[in-house]
């Protein structure tokens, strides 16, 4: 296949979910709404003094945040499995990991960038003190392509079952919790004036190579879901 | 005469029932192959086998002229159309037309002189999601339009579609086979239009 | 296409084949862990530290020790069904990813009671007992993916692609326990790293632990034959198989 | 043998809850696996009988119409 064609299809690919969604916006929307009605939830139940609150918001943003990807995960293939769209992506000539990045793409640039952005809001509610701010920020920029990576090898898994909610959920939690981990331990390392760059350079790297894996892994399932 | 695709002992088994067992064929060039077959007897999972959608139990499938087994570069020869339209509700007639296009890499299409063609006129800047399932088939068969695969393979092309739309897609079939391609399809409907090399092929409960 | 010529690669083959070994491996396993446990329990001495409690190891160390390696199994069967297409290898993860998934419980179970006389405490983010915990939740998401699909096939490949996933994240989300654990609590439980046990404690314990391997292969043999059966269902030697058993010989 | 009596066996040195406890639900557990083994198989074996029950009667249906 020919360099120019690979490209017309992931191009192809990304513009059609960009399209699609846009004109969807409360797709996008609701979950963000999720993340911070979590977030204010919690100054009510664990009380509103900054000591405790700043110690657990960078674990609180990103616990939010794991649960509005599961949320939403369902919806990122079930759309395309139900009206044909993924069967005539596994028939193109191009590699269907290549589309499959194409659409992890996308995701992140719709749930995990708006998630960024909205994060020194969170932060905010939290009463987070601002030397963890910085760090927050690049956990969630580099952190956040893990989540939507994931999260498209677990719906392209249970797309054909009707009911992969629950189910879905439980695949992924248990890959979630390294992310959970790094993206906290960063901050509070940057909080208690530590140097935070090891992990959050580790968590990049987790990333790419998250990046690197999961198109392929998400093909293989695509392809034993149309079955 | 070229012979496009040489199936040889295709099985299938679906929930572990056999659906047919030992099936071979040829295609050649400007064939139309009729697959008949009551509900549920393996019509689609042949076409998907066909594909690659579904996998195969035992049997070869070739493709010609460069007599490829089954494998990535085959998918350019090949167009497949299943049950689902594979329409974008969200998106406009014209949107879905043009993205068609560039996912398989044909540039320059005429979206607008292809929704004419099929009958769409007036009905471009419409929200998929609107028109009828007929007329969003339509809008998924403009493929056939300006698809260059020499190897067609339909489930049920003429589903909701009227009998203008029939007519309309038996002419572009009639078109096709005389320009040395070939169709495998599966249809409920009796075919109004009498091809020259029609052939047929009745599966049920795992006999031919 | 080596698949065809492989002579293993015939269920029914491998079905008769499990079907010879798996009494003798059941007996090595009653035999063997049998002997170690009470080798264990009644003759091997008490620990200086921990008293009779300690005695909990014998079942607690071959249990972790397999649960891990379990997984891996699991992942380079799937690696080996997606690779070579061999259709058996997927159906071993419904075989044994059950018996992992109970190693894993003992284990933590065992853990959590073993922590409690010595730690005074049931449950302890340990970095050890939390990734015990996480590979738990491994194996229930395989089995429960595996069992979601209503074709049998489709669920064995789906499964098995995620135990491929959850194998390559094995180490990191070990790393990431064991980083997150020394950040919050000093490495003040020790329990588990012990000076070099005496040969009179360790003996039983390589016997327990052998018992283990054989149990684990004979649970795993038993589970595959009927995997075997259940994907082959409508075959025809499946037919000569099950009408011949005595449980229901008389419904020929 | 290291224990005087069955009691002091039973005691564990003042660990028999613990120990006990451990092994009876590890034994319980793996119980529970074995017998579950044994069950998928023999409802297999049923689910095959009623396979062919069905088959037998598609074949007599198809007798009596032909």
């Amino acid at each position: 296949m020919t360099q120019p064609a690979n490209w017309s299809a992931l191009t192809a690919v990304m513009r059609r979910d960009l399209m699609v969604v846009m004109r969807r916006r409360s797709d996008i929307l609701n979950p963000l709404l999720f993340i911070l009605i979590v977030v204010s939830l919690f100054p009510l139940a664990v009380g509103p003094g900054p000591d405790i609150l700043g110690r657990i918001a960078a674990g609180v943003i990103w616990v939010a945040a794991l649960l509005s990807a599961l949320l939403g995960s369902e919806r990122l293939f079930r759309e395309d499995y139900l009206d044909g769209t993924l069967e005539q992506l596994t028939l193109q000539p191009q590699p269907l990991a290549l589309l499959a990045f194409g659409k992890i793409a996308v995701h992140w640039l719709l749930s995990g960038l708006p998630l960024v952005i909205l994060a020194p809001v969170c932060a905010l509610l939290l009463k987070l003190p601002i030397a963890g701010w910085s760090t927050l920020l690049a956990t969630l920029l580099v952190g956040t392509p893990i989540l939507s990576a994931m999260t498209a090898i677990g719906a392209a898994l249970t797309v054909s079952l009707g009911r992969g909610g629950a189910l879905l959920s439980l695949l992924l939690l248990p890959l979630f919790i390294p992310l959970l981990i790094f993206a906290s331990g960063a901050v509070e390392a940057a909080l208690v004036g530590t140097a935070a760059w090891p992990q959050v350079l580790l968590l990049a790297g987790l990333s790419l190579l998250t990046l690197l894996l999961a198109p392929f892994a998400v093909a293989a399932s695509i392809r034993v879901s149309v079955n | 005469m070229s012979t496009l695709l040489d199936v040889q002992q295709l099985a299938s088994q679906r929930a572990g029932r056999t659906l047919f067992a030992d099936l071979s064929f040829t295609l050649n060039a400007g064939d139309v192959l009729h697959i008949e077959g009551e509900n549920g007897a393996g019509k689609s999972t042949l076409l998907r086998s066909l594909v690659g959608l579904v996998e195969l139990q035992a049997g070869t499938i070739r493709f010609f002229p460069e007599q490829l087994p089954f494998a990535q570069e085959w998918r350019q020869h090949t167009l497949f159309m299943g049950h689902k339209p594979a329409v974008k509700a969200e998106l406009t007639a014209l949107e879905n037309v043009r993205l068609q296009a560039q996912l398989t890499a044909v540039a320059n299409v005429d979206a607008w002189q292809l929704l004419e063609t099929v009958g769409l006129l007036g009905l471009e800047d419409l929200p998929a999601g609107q028109l009828s399932a007929g007329q969003q088939r339509r809008i998924a068969l403009t493929r056939l339009w300006y698809s260059k695969a020499p190897l067609w393979i339909l489930d049920e092309p003429f589903t909701a579609l009227d009998t203008r739309g029939i007519d309309l897609l038996q002419q572009r079939f009639a078109e096709h086979t005389a320009q040395g391609g070939a169709i495998v399809m599966t249809s409920h409907q009796a075919l109004t239009w009498r091809p020259e090399q029609l052939k047929r092929i009745r599966i049920q409960g795992g006999e031919l | 296409m080596w698949r065809w010529l492989h002579p293993y690669a015939k269920p029914e083959t491998v079905y008769h084949l499990l079907g010879r070994w798996l009494p003798w491996v059941t007996a090595g396993a009653v035999l063997i862990l049998g002997g170690g446990l009470v080798w264990g329990l009644l003759f091997a001495p008490a620990d200086y530290q921990q008293g009779d409690s300690y005695r909990i190891i014998f079942i607690h160390v071959p249990s972790a020790m397999f649960s891990m390696s379990i997984y891996v199994s699991l992942a380079v069967a799937a690696f080996i069904g997606r690779v070579w297409q061999l259709k058996m290898a997927d159906w071993a993860l419904a075989a044994i990813a059950p018996v992992g998934a109970v190693f894993t419980f003992i284990a933590l179970f065992t853990g959590a009671v073993w922590g409690k006389p010595m730690w005074g405490t049931w449950w302890e983010w340990d970095a050890r007992l939390t990734s015990q915990l996480i590979l738990l939740f491994l194996y229930i998401g395989v089995l429960a993916l595996y069992y979601a699909f209503s074709d049998n096939r489709t669920g064995a490949k789906a499964a098995g692609i995620l135990a491929m996933v959850g194998v390559i994240n094995i180490p990191i989300i070990r790393y990431s326990v064991e980083w997150w654990n020394t950040l919050h609590q000093g490495a003040t439980l020790t329990v588990f790293e012990r000076p070099p046990m005496a040969n009179s404690m360790l003996f039983p314990l390589l016997t327990c632990i052998l018992g283990f391997a054989l149990l684990a292969a004979a649970l795993i043999f038993q589970r595959m034959r009927t995997e075997i059966l259940r994907q082959e269902l409508r075959r025809p030697w499946v037919k000569n198989v099950l009408q011949v058993s005595p449980t229901t010989g008389e419904q020929r | 043998m290291q224990f005087e009596s069955w009691q002091a066996f039973i005691e564990m040195g003042g660990y028999g809850f613990y120990v006990w406890l451990a092994f009876g639900v590890s034994f319980l557990a793996m119980g529970l696996l074995v017998v579950q083994g044994l069950r998928a198989r023999s409802k297999l074996e049923r689910e095959f009988v009623q396979e062919q029950q069905r088959q037998q009667r598609l074949a007599r249906r198809q007798q009596e119409v032909s």
